[in-house]
């Protein structure tokens, strides 16, 4: 299982869109990586997967989403998406309610992470 | 009656605790921010005991995507809902 | 009615400076009057004139210089707070010795007594925090 | 009991010291309206009430702390210390523990504080 | 074996549950700044998981009073300790 | 061993300032290395060059350029959350056309790479956070 994930980078992104800019930074921080050519996973974890919910409106007044960021991952070779499985039930939050497909996780597997990525960051 | 205003959610901060001790028997709550995250049908038995005075902001559900997922109890107000949610209250109260 | 805001959020960081002034245009136009905008803690970055954010992001600091050119709403910005953490009108630059300032006008420096009159003087004052 | 507490302002504090500033930021807009001649009441919820444990150190990297301030309240004519009673038995702490006299507040009567007090602000 | 930071109390937040499942069998935990509010008696049963693995920062207790109240259970290191864990730690994580 | 520090809280408003520096003495007392301190999201204030802090207090814009001079370490700002932020070198504000500037050497804006780039290159990277 470990060595399935393994990888240069794992970007833990713990909030939530819009209230605090903490998410884009941490999704900025993945996506320079990606562009150096790191392999980059990124693990959703409690409020963080707020920021996959589909169907997220631009802000009436303009502060600029995330969502278009998230939808490009792809195209940064970002496959590894990784979801805390518990989070998503503490919203009552199913996976076809997110706006691309994830990996769901639980906590033995989740506690792997980090020894399987070379570098780790919180956001 | 004074209107209470939550921008954290019950998911990762005790906030909301407090917001609760706080209110009087005719007091409101106005969910906000991130704080609308509380609004979902999952997380509004947080609110259980304010039930009819619960409110959540239409611009932060939708930014967030979280419009058509609000639970029934919730009142759903826009921006000017919110500036005469503060004109009927006394005195309104933030909750960070 | 007479409203004052209390913005305690530094802009990007936290959504605080957006739904202030989501808020402030809101009771704007339901025909009440806001005679300030208070920045206090993080709050006093929202006048860090030198703010460059990108193209398509909002400019949050020159929408509250409009809000005062439109509104007359008074944009007043704790000095304490401020000093401590580099926003410094010419002013306060010159008397702290420093070369350059990265506060304009419309916003004042001005002392927290200004907060609690506000808050004897206006029918509503609300508190926008990170 | 609310008229008893009845004052021109309410200072909400409920962040702990040296963590941010909010603590400080909510005392000196305390002691300024006291300065201006206002009754003021403050009431300690939460980790507010770590801001009033006896014996802090000062910081050993020199860190302002909040504790001398706390100690002059009396001389701002600030006598009105509440406390959330639920607050200290969280952290397992008795009112002997505190640098000072608090008047200790349950649920009901803390819900009563807001409408006895012509301006509230929480920090 | 990792280091985990978490300065954020378990009164006020519930970041160090996210701290909790990350954690590998060996992985220790630190008490920074408001953290350390963990240490008390009251607290600590939160991290009952880490028992023996649970250390506190001395000089953020110090400064809050709360150097003679920690729970047993809690190992006291200063600022250098904190840099002697770094040292024996692969890599660290903070919670915030 | 070569340590980095990333720090994302800025100083007066949060302790993660002051746990850094602390942090960052210890580490070079035990004999380490400390490549750089790379500044992003509200970090990127420990740079505001007319921070006018109380003489009572500590200042932490000058511990962090003491700590540059004495031992070498870059001092990094991430510079887009720079900008957005009003902290701006001279040839930023001269770049975007504004007068003044707020950031000095020895802090050096520069792009999320390096941050990247220190992960890989130092033995030990430590978060401090707000």
């Amino acid at each position: 299982m470990t060595s399935h994930f393994s990888s240069d980078l794992l970007v833990i992104l713990r909030h939530g869109p819009h209230g605090s800019s903490l998410l884009r930074d941490g999704l900025d921080a993945a996506l320079v990586a990606a562009a150096f050519g790191q392999r980059v996973s990124l693990l959703f974890m409690g409020e963080g997967v707020m920021a996959l919910v589909d169907d997220q409106q631009p802000d009436p007044l303009g502060q600029k989403g995330t969502s278009a960021t998230i939808e490009m991952l792809s195209m940064y070779d970002i496959e590894a998406i990784l979801v805390e499985q518990t989070a998503l039930e503490l919203f009552g939050l199913t996976p076809d309610e997110l706006m691309l497909p994830v990996r769901l996780l639980t906590g033995a597997t989740l506690s792997t992470l980090p020894t399987s990525h070379r570098l780790v960051l919180t956001f | 009656m004074l209107l209470h205003v939550l921008n954290r959610s019950p998911a990762t901060s005790r906030v909301y605790q407090q917001a609760l001790t706080m209110m009087g028997e005719e007091d409101r709550l106005l969910l906000v921010e991130d704080g609308v995250q509380g609004a979902l049908p999952q997380m509004v038995r947080h609110f259980g005991e304010v039930q009819g005075r619960l409110f959540a902001l239409e611009e932060d559900l939708a930014s967030r995507g979280l419009l058509g997922r609000c639970d029934a109890s919730v009142q759903v107000v826009d921006v000017d809902g919110f500036v005469l949610l503060t004109e009927q209250a006394e005195r309104t109260m933030s909750w960070y | 009615m007479r409203y004052a805001i209390l913005l305690l959020g530094a802009p990007y960081s936290h959504q605080a400076s957006h739904s202030a002034l989501r808020f402030a245009h809101a009771l704007l136009a339901r025909g009440h009057s806001l005679d300030a905008v208070f920045f206090y803690h993080d709050g006093v970055q929202n006048a860090a004139r030198l703010a460059a954010p990108p193209q398509d992001e909002r400019h949050v600091v020159d929408e509250w210089i409009a809000l005062h050119a439109e509104h007359g709403t008074s944009l007043e910005v704790c000095i304490a707070a401020a000093l401590r953490r580099g926003l410094l009108d010419e002013r306060e630059a010159a008397r702290h010795g420093k070369s350059g300032h990265s506060i304009d006008a419309p916003f004042e420096l001005t002392g927290l007594g200004q907060l609690i009159d506000l808050g004897q003087r206006c029918d509503r004052l609300i508190t926008f925090a990170p």
